[in-house]
C-alpha cells in the first residue's frame, strides 16, 4: 500500500480523499495557493506545503511546482482530485515519469476518452451503444446535409473539443441547418481556438444515467451500478441518485453488465464513469470521465464500498477488494450538491462563512470543507457542501433529504438550498417524471 | 504616564472585562475624567485548541516577524546554498551583493534555478538553510 | 486615575447593552459630562437566518419589554377569565384588586387552578384572552 | 399514523425523535425547561412549551405540566424518549387515560420489568436463562447463608430496588458474607430508602449484550439482532457495538430467537431491549428495558432501519414494516458516547461551547444537539453528542472512528474525547479482547 500521497487539489473533495487515507494510515501532503491556508483540507493534512497564489494556473494547475512538493514531501503517490488536472493526461504521465504513483487511470485511457469523436470512436468498438452521427468532423455544408438527412432529424451539432454547453446548435429541420451549422463552427473558433465541429441525432428528453467502475492492474473489472444525474441546471448536476428511479432490474443489469465488459476490453484500471443518455428506453453514450466523480458518494452509500479506499488500494497495485457477486443495493441514496451561489442569479456568493451548522441524524451523510470562520474565495468552484441523504426506499431518503436541508446552516453567503427545497417538492421530481431539460423548465 | 498600575486600576479592568463578557461585548472603550479605558475581546474560539492550527499559527507569525521585505522564494522546490555539494556558498552573511547576483538555487522538478539579487544590499539573514525544502512565498534572504 | 468604578458604571454598561441588543445595534457610543462610553457586539451570526429562530428572539423581546414586574403563571395550561362561559370576568382592566383575590383560572389536567393577586394594586394590563393556552413563566396580569 | 406528538424529553434524544417525526410528516410540540429555550430541539420543533423551571423535577418529571402542555398543544401522542419518565409507568398510564398515546410498551410490561425481582421471575417463566440466586428477598443472615452455599461462590448481594452499581457487594468466601449482608442492606436503606436485598451468583468477567425487541399491536414480535455494550466506565456504558465481536452466528441467532420467542408469549409491543451477560459461553438476563435505547443508532446502521420511525408506526395502530426474514447485517457500526465532563476525574464540564464543529464525511453519522454559543447546563445529563461509525467491517468501523473523533472539535467545554481515542486505541479493543470490568482496570 502506499505510504504517503499528496493531494493535487482543494475542498471537499480534497477532504474526502484526506479521510480515505487516515482510515487506512496512509500519510498525507496537500499543496494549497496562498488563498486556500485556513481551509479545513490544510488543518487535516498531515503536512501542507504552499505552492503559489491563488490563481489556480499559478497553484493547483502548475506541474511543476506539485511535482517538487511531492518531492520535498517525500510522497510516493499523487492523487488529482476531481476537476483540477484530474483528466490531464500529460500530467498523470509527469506523475508516473518522476517515479510517482499517479492514483488514477493510466494515461492512454485519459488521453483516448478526451477528445469527443475519438472516445465516441473507442466506444463502439467495444460494443456499448452510440447516438448516431458523423463519426468524424464535419468540414462543410454538404457533409453536414448529408450526415444530418442519412440519420434523421432532429440533429444535434456539436463541438468536437467543446463542453459544458457551449457551442451546441440544434437543428429541427434541413432549412436549418446551414445557419446553424456555421454559426456553429464559428461559435467552436471562438470559444475553443478550433471550428472542428461533428453532428448527432438529437435526443428530445433525454435522462442521464451513468455506470460507475472500477478495474485492478491484474484486469479485474467491475462495475458498481448506475446513477441518475438528470436533475441539471445549466448543464450542471445539482441532484443525482442511485439507484435510478426509471430503470427496471433488467436494463440495470444489461447496461451495466454491457459497460463492464467494454472496460474489460480495453483493460482499464482504477475509476471511471461512463455517461450515457436514456431515451425511449435505449441508452446511448455520450462520454466517460476517466475520474472520480463529484457523486460518487450515492455509489458508496447504496454498495457499502468505499470507492476512494478502492481506488488507493488498486493504485498501489493490490487486488480489487470488492467482488461482483457480493455488491448488492441495499438502500436509496441522493445527493444535492450545495452550491455558493445567489439562488436566483446564480451568481457566485463569496466571502465569510459567519456560522456553519452542518444537519446530522440517520441517514444523512456531509461532505464538505466548510467551518464557521471560513472564507469562500473567488477564484475556485462554488461547490462548497454535499448533502447525502440515505434511506430503505426512494420516499424515505426524499423525506429524510428534506429535514437536513431544512436543518442546514450557513450564514454569512447565500447558496443554492432554497432552490434545492423547491425541486424537491415538486411532484415531478418525487414521482420520478423529470428528464435533463426539467429544471430549467421549471416556471416557478 | 506618570501614574503607577496600581491594584486598583488592575480591578478596574478586571470589573469591566467581566461586564464585557456579561454583556457579550467585544470591545468597551469608557472615559471619565483623565481615565480612559480601552478593552478589546479576541474573537473566541474558532478553532483554538486545534492541534494543527496552533501549529499553523506559530507559522504564521513566524512568517510575519520574519522582516515582510525579505526575498520570497517564487517556487516549491530545494534550496542549495552552494553550486555544487561541498562547494563554496553563494553568499554569505554580511557580504556585499548586487541585483542580479545569484543568492541560491532552487531545485524543482530536476531542474536548477538560480534566485537573484532583486537589490543592492548586504546579506543581512539567510532564512533557509542548504538542502531544505522550500514553499512558495517563504522568505529566503534579507537584503537591506 | 481617581475615579472609582462603581456600581452604577457596570449599570449604565448593562443599561446600554440592552438598548444594543433591543435596537440591533453593534456599535454604540454615548457620553454625558465628563463620561463617555463606547460599546461594541460581536458580530455574531448565531443562527440569525434560521426561521425558527428569529421566531423566537421576537418572542424574547416581546416577554422582555412586557414589562419585568407582571404576574407571571406558574404553571402550563388554558386561562380562563371568567368563571365559567357567558360569565363576568374575574377583573376588568383599571380595577382595584387586592392580594388574594382571584384574578383568572388556569386549567391543568382537568383542574382548575385559581391565581391569585400577589399584591393590591389597579390592574393595568391583561396579557392573556380567555382560553388562550399559556406557558410556565408566561406574564399574565399587570398590577400597579 | 399519529398527525401530531408531543415529545417529553430534551436534548440529543429529543432532536433524534423530531427528525424521525419531521420524515413522517407528523407535527411536533416539544415542552422545555426555561433553561433550555434556546436548546437545539427547541429551535427545531414545530411548537414548543414551556413548562417550568430548571430542575426536572418541575420541568421534564412534571406529570401534570407535561399532560397540560400536551392538551393546549392538541397533541395526538406522548414520546417520552431515554431517561426522564421513559420507564415510568404511572406516566405511561396517565397518558394513555388522558387520551393521548403513549409512544411506547404498555404500562403493565414497564412495571413488571422496573422491579428486578420480578424481572427475573418473569424472565424465567417465559423461557429466559437467569443468574442462579434466590428469585427473592432475602431477610435473614441464616437465609444468606442457605442461598449462597446452594448456588456457591463468589457470590453478589444486590439492592432489589437500586440500580447504578450502589449497594452491589461482591463475596468470594463464606467468612465474609455476615458482615457483607449486613453491610449490603444498610447501604440500600441508605440509598434507595428500602433494605431489601437478594442474592446471586456472581460472574467474574462477563461481556454484556443485549437483543433489540420491537413488538406490533398485532401481536407480532421481531428482534433486530443483538449489540456489545461491555466497553463501560463505572458501570455507565461509553461505546457500544453492533454486531457483538464476540458472538459466532449460530449463538447469535439462538439469543435472538430465544428472546424473541419470550417476548411474544408476554405480547410485548413498541421497542425494548433485553439485557443479558455472557460469560463463557452462557447468557444471563439482567433486566429489560421498556423504552428506546441511547445505542439503538448503531442497529439502525447495521440492518438498515429506523427505530425511532418504526415506533411511531406500531404506537399509531400500524403493523411492523420490518420483516424478520428481510432483516440481515449489512455492515458493523460502533457508538461513542460523547460527554461534557473532565477526561480524568469525570466531574461534568458545563458552560458556552465556542466551537462546534463535527466530523462529517462516509460512514459517520452524528447525533448531538450541540452547536457553536449554545450552553451545557449543569441541570442535565452529560451526554451531549453520539459519534456512530459505520464501516464494510469493523476494523473499517474502527479506523472511521477513530479520523472522525480526531477530526472533532468542541471549545469551551472538556469531553471525553481523549478518554475515547485512548480506549480505541488498546489493542485488546481492537481485538475485541475485553469485558465489563476492562475499562476500569486500564492503567495509564
Amino acid at each position: 500500500m502506499l505510504k504517503k500521497i499528496l493531494v493535487a487539489n482543494r475542498g471537499e473533495i480534497a477532504l474526502r480523499i484526506l479521510r480515505a487515507c487516515k482510515e487506512l494510515n496512509i500519510k498525507t501532503v496537500v499543496v494549497h495557493s496562498t488563498a486556500d491556508e485556513k481551509e479545513m483540507f490544510v488543518r487535516l493534512a498531515d503536512e501542507s506545503v504552499c505552492i503559489g497564489p491563488p490563481h489556480v494556473k499559478s497553484s493547483y494547475l502548475n506541474i511543476p511546482s506539485i511535482i517538487s512538493a511531492a518531492t520535498i514531501a517525500n510522497a510516493d503517490g499523487i492523487h488529482p482530485g476531481i476537476g483540477m488536472l484530474a483528466e490531464n493526461s500529460s500530467f498523470a504521465k509527469i506523475v508516473n515519469d518522476h517515479g510517482f504513483t499517479f492514483i488514477g487511470p493510466k494515461p492512454e485511457h485519459i488521453d483516448k476518452m478526451a477528445n469527443k469523436i475519438k472516445a465516441k470512436a473507442l466506444a463502439k468498438k467495444i460494443g456499448l451503444p452510440v447516438i448516431p452521427g458523423s463519426e468524424k468532423n464535419i468540414e462543410n455544408y454538404k457533409d453536414a446535409k448529408l450526415t444530418a438527412s442519412s440519420i434523421g432529424y432532429p440533429i444535434i451539432i456539436k463541438s468536437t473539443n467543446g463542453g459544458g454547453g457551449r457551442g451546441i446548435k440544434i437543428v429541427e429541420e434541413e432549412k436549418h441547418l446551414k445557419s446553424n451549422f456555421l454559426l456553429a463552427k464559428k461559435e467552436a473558433e471562438q470559444c475553443f481556438g478550433n471550428d472542428d465541429v461533428y453532428i448527432e441525432k438529437f435526443l428530445k428528453n433525454p435522462r442521464h444515467i451513468e455506470v460507475q467502475i472500477m478495474g485492478d492492474i491484474s484486469g479485474k473489472i467491475i462495475h458498481i451500478g448506475e446513477r441518475e444525474c438528470s436533475i441539471q441546471r445549466r448543464n450542471q448536476k445539482i441532484i443525482e441518485e442511485c439507484p435510478s428511479p426509471k430503470l427496471d432490474e433488467d436494463k440495470r443489469q444489461k447496461i451495466c453488465e454491457l459497460t463492464q465488459k467494454a472496460m474489460e476490453k480495453i483493460n482499464y484500471t482504477n475509476v471511471g464513469t461512463v455517461e450515457y443518455l436514456y431515451s425511449d428506453g435505449e441508452f446511448f453514450f455520450i462520454e466517460m470521465n476517466t475520474r472520480l466523480q463529484v457523486e460518487h458518494t450515492i455509489t458508496e452509500e447504496v454498495y457499502n464500498v468505499d470507492i476512494v479506499k478502492e481506488q488507493l488500494n488498486v493504485a498501489s497495485g493490490g487486488k480489487l477488494s470488492i467482488k461482483q457477486d457480493k455488491l448488492h443495493k441495499t438502500c436509496h441514496s441522493i445527493e444535492c450538491r450545495i452550491n455558493a451561489e445567489n439562488p436566483i442569479t446564480l451568481f457566485p456568493s463569496t466571502g465569510l462563512v459567519k456560522t456553519y451548522h452542518p444537519p446530522g441524524g440517520p441517514g444523512i451523510r456531509i461532505d464538505s470543507s466548510l467551518y464557521t470562520g471560513c472564507n469562500i474565495s473567488s477564484f475556485y468552484d462554488g461547490l462548497i457542501a454535499k448533502v447525502i441523504s440515505t434511506g430503505k426506499d426512494r420516499i424515505e431518503c426524499i423525506m429524510r433529504l428534506k429535514r437536513a436541508l431544512n436543518e442546514y446552516v450557513i450564514e454569512g453567503v447565500q447558496t443554492n438550498i432554497p432552490f434545492l427545497k423547491k425541486i424537491i417538492n415538486k411532484t415531478e421530481f418525487q414521482k420520478a417524471n423529470f428528464d435533463v431539460n426539467w429544471v430549467n423548465s421549471i416556471k416557478d | 504616564m506618570t501614574e503607577k498600575i496600581n491594584k486598583k486600576i488592575l480591578d478596574d479592568i478586571e470589573q469591566l472585562s467581566k461586564a464585557m463578557e456579561k454583556n457579550g461585548l467585544s470591545e468597551l472603550t469608557y472615559s471619565e475624567g483623565k481615565a480612559v479605558y480601552t478593552l478589546k475581546k479576541r474573537e473566541n474560539g474558532v478553532f483554538s485548541e486545534f492541534p494543527e492550527i496552533v501549529e499553523k499559527n506559530n507559522k504564521e507569525i513566524k512568517t510575519k516577524n520574519l522582516l515582510e521585505n525579505a526575498l520570497k522564494s517564487p517556487l516549491v522546490g530545494t534550496a542549495y546554498l552552494s553550486p555544487e555539494p561541498g562547494a563554496k556558498k553563494f553568499v554569505e552573511l554580511g557580504q556585499n551583493v548586487k541585483i542580479g547576483q545569484v543568492l541560491l538555487i532552487i531545485e524543482a522538478m530536476k531542474t536548477m534555478n538560480e534566485i537573484t539579487a532583486d537589490k543592492n544590499g548586504i546579506v543581512k539573514k539567510i532564512f533557509v538553510s542548504n538542502e531544505a525544502p522550500v514553499e512558495f512565498g517563504e522568505p529566503l534572504i534579507l537584503i537591506e
